[in-house]
């Protein structure tokens, strides 16, 4: 974890309710994909934890995609270019891709699709075959499917309305033979998923956060292991380590 | 001893600064990302008998210049904290460090003092007898001057280390709980512990703290906390922690002329992981600014009329 | 009945925007730079029996979104608002609005209240038991369930028009006191009153506020303000009038999903003198945002688990 | 009243701790020297209300002088040109500059001598002789004599440690021959001054305010003709109707 000053570079809307900032400066402490920064704004007490979609090292600049869903994430969308941001970079475990030897299913939902482009640049990279089902309310709110595609990745959508893809949840989208899973959206939707496949995989948890960085224990929750910290122990989890409530 | 020392309860502190228990873990989270022997002291994650998860999710809400929370003294029980963070705050931190503490019952407070007294890292106990978030049936001891009486003289009972009573805000006479906390014979007085608070989505129209409400901190309550710490400190005899919202040198004098001897900072270090550092190094150019020289001149220092 | 008109005790209002008691004169000040009918209602400056010029300067103090103010009740006596306030008031207002009226004694209570009844402007009386700023020998009536009932009981026997009563948030039990309000014929509860805050001036070392403590208002004690409207809400049978730190036509949203029927703003209008209007005017856009039909569904529409 | 958007145009050091802002916008409002602004800055709950110093009608420019003197002034003086204030304009009464026919004194306290620049130039324009008196704490605070005697005013300076003028206070620079006193300045000073001269005149009353515009009576005080709130039915009031605290 470190602090950083970062600058707006651009920030436009890219779906409904969903928008795409990117952010130069120092990103070298962004090392997985999976990780998050968590933003200081002006007038706001807690910072706002925004998962990393994308980093250009060479250029600086790292891109976050978020949905707004509070006075937090409407005040991020009115933000113009040259604006300072106060962030601390470089939360959170991420995702492993090395876990992943053969073949992928990046599973995204809603704005929690967001790492997932940067996950995929990973593995294909490293040659991995990268497959993606992403689920959204309707095709409005589609984003990254075109550019997961630029990356040689096979993409399935469903939607709630059907207004896109297939009609239904993100679930409705998946094969039912997956080798290993990338999971990433809202609690909800990734409990189906890990119902719906035995494969095995990482999920990555969204919790409201206090701090991000481990302290203040807002965000814990119970695992196989032990209790675990989603900012700081997360927010990437071994399928096998969790426990979900019921 | 320095411009910055003080003295509370007779152990010397190179700095007032004290992070504020709940907000600092057991410190080693916090020695990643700097020395943490800078600070005074810092008060450890409240500890009781029985590990504790703590309450559902979400336990934390945005509010303006504040936050709600809801940990309810997640902790993994005394002897764990003796077994596995007491060891690694070790490594990292080499003063007194305050020893937070709480229970269900006041055999529970005397159960972790007795098992913590033996430590020889712990300079204090600071008995929390206000936390909003573990409430049986309404009401927390802190809220009662005679229920709290009784657990500081039970851990008073069980060690001769100093006993400082954390004391809740949301009472009518926070004087009066204080005395009878001194009466009973705690050495010091920490205050305020968070005020109950609470915040509704408006988009799913339910409580966004899952335990309904939570713990009200951060700069918004500063100023309820200078008026209790002056109170509190111009009705007692012992040493008071002021704490409650505090995040800047500036606002560190201002509760040391209330009266406090030290100033715990809580919400601070959870927005700003480096809060603690930042206001120990500001300090000296904050007393130069205000013409002070060594900062126990201003202990209790408000002038009247 | 409009989308956004409430009742409150049998008295329609054409929306539930109360301008509170103290930051809205009797009303001219504001009517200079808009049309106050556009409001609910509003609560006229707190009215005694005695002319009372208040307290020494200086009287406010700043805040992390917030503010102390230390008026002390100043206004000219029951006598002169009803032969000089009044008479201006009604020009340029045309609904029932709100007396609020405080005492030293519970004789004094009724003494206004008697002197205000035959008055047809007003609609109801707000019983404030709670102003931080007068109190003799350190408590507020507010404080005490029994005197509060008493004060209640008392104003009850001299008027037919219905009877609020604003408690104080400086108290252990709010909802006992609430209580114990409503079993004395409280038409309705008004709350929260200002927390009790301090500021200490660093340079000069004396408290900002002249009489060293204040009322504290504004955005930061909102989390508060929502919990005690949340907690009398669902223990009394009346309706609540929710404030503290409103300020903007979302707050209202959450207030009244907390419990209450009506909202008042305060703070808000002494930094913002449209605050008022302007929520008012947001409210149906903000009403439209989280799909709420008419007004009165959300009242106490918080929702459990 | 009204609330305007005024940008800063200029805002710049002018004095140890004194600085000189310039505002561009609808300076409409401002219609007596004394009157002033009531400014809502970022992070800050209450506005800071501040006098001003002159009025450019034709250009659009009011200036503010202001002195820093805590948080609020430190953040005053960090904004740059073209920063945007919400701001309550044309509060208070102002000084009657038509109330003095012939010989004026201009007596001035430290940042309180900023609206005697406008009122000098609204007397001077009607021919009334002005004579100012400036006290200040050393030679390094003096601001505005220069610019008042451009005017043509005749200006005596005090400076408590000699460093300049006359040492000594305010008063020290009074000839004691006044024909008409104009005041402004900490209410120490300015009761100086009243004991000092038998001259009829204005004085202009600083105070912590809450509101600015008359609303919540946090700054009260007592006069011959009752209780006035120094924000509306002030800051100026006349001589005869000022009874100080003893």
């Amino acid at each position: 974890m470190r602090e950083i000053i970062l600058t707006v570079a651009r920030n436009e809307k890219i779906a409904r309710g969903t928008y795409r900032m990117e952010l130069s400066g120092d990103v070298s402490d962004i090392t997985s994909p999976g990780q998050f920064i968590n933003i200081k704004l002006d007038g706001f007490f807690l910072r706002r934890p925004i998962s990393v979609s994308d980093v250009d090292s060479g250029a600086g600049v790292m891109t976050i995609i978020y949905k707004v869903v509070g006075a937090g994430t409407e005040y991020m969308a009115t933000l113009e270019k040259g604006a300072r941001l106060d962030v601390l970079s470089g939360l959170g475990n991420g995702f492993d891709a090395d876990a992943c030897k053969t073949d992928a299913l990046l599973v995204g939902g809603g704005a929690g699709a967001a790492p997932l482009y940067m996950l995929a640049k990973a593995l294909t990279a490293r040659g991995v075959r990268v497959s993606c089902a992403l689920g959204f309310g309707a095709a409005e709110e589609i984003f990254l499917a075109d550019e997961l595609r630029a990356l040689g990745c096979d993409v399935k959508i469903a939607t709630v309305d059907g207004s896109a893809g297939v009609k239904g949840f993100v679930t409705d989208a998946m094969m039912g033979d997956e080798n290993y899973l990338y999971v990433c959206g809202p609690e909800p939707m990734m409990k189906a998923v890990y119902k719906k496949s035995r494969a095995d995989g990482q999920f990555s948890f969204e919790s409201r956060m206090g701090c991000g960085f481990g302290a203040c224990l807002c965000c814990t929750c119970k695992t196989v292991t032990g209790y675990k910290r989603i900012c700081k122990d997360g927010p990437v989890l071994n399928r096998e380590e969790i426990l979900w409530d019921d | 001893m320095g411009r910055l020392s003080v003295t509370l309860c007779g152990i010397e502190l190179d700095n007032p600064i004290i992070p504020a228990s709940g907000t600092f873990g057991f410190g080693y989270e916090f020695a990643e990302i700097y020395d943490i022997n800078c600070l005074g002291t810092f008060s450890f994650k409240g500890t009781t008998k029985e590990p504790r998860l703590g309450n559902p999710l979400p336990r934390v809400a945005e509010c303006a210049s504040g936050m709600i929370n809801s940990v309810g003294l997640q902790n993994p029980g005394v002897h764990k904290v003796i077994s596995d963070e007491l060891p690694k705050m070790r490594e990292c931190f080499h003063k007194p460090v305050m020893a937070n503490i709480s229970g269900f019952s006041v055999d529970e407070y005397a159960y972790v003092a007795s098992a913590l007294d033996g430590e020889p890292d712990i300079g204090w106990f600071e008995v929390n007898v206000s936390c909003p978030n573990v409430h049986k049936g309404g009401a927390v001891i802190g809220s009662d001057a005679c229920a709290s009486a009784d657990v500081v003289r039970a851990v008073k009972a069980v060690t001769k280390k100093p006993v400082i009573v954390k004391l809740s805000p949301n009472v009518t006479d926070i004087v009066s709980i204080a005395k009878s906390c001194e009466d009973a014979g705690a050495d010091g007085i920490s205050l305020i512990n968070t005020l109950l608070g609470m915040r509704i989505d408006k988009r799913t129209r339910k409580p966004v703290i899952a335990n309904v409400m939570g713990g009200f901190s951060g700069p918004a309550v500063f100023p309820v906390a200078v008026r209790m710490v002056y109170q509190v400190a111009h009705a007692v005899g012992v040493p008071v922690v002021g704490m409650g919202g505090v995040s800047s040198a500036e606002d560190v004098v201002e509760m040391m002329l209330a009266g406090a001897t030290a100033v715990g900072v809580g919400a601070a270090n959870l927005v700003d992981p480096y809060a603690c550092r930042d206001i120990i190094d500001d300090l000296p150019r904050v007393l130069d600014k205000y013409g002070i020289g060594n900062i126990n001149e201003i202990i209790g220092g408000v002038r009247h009329g």
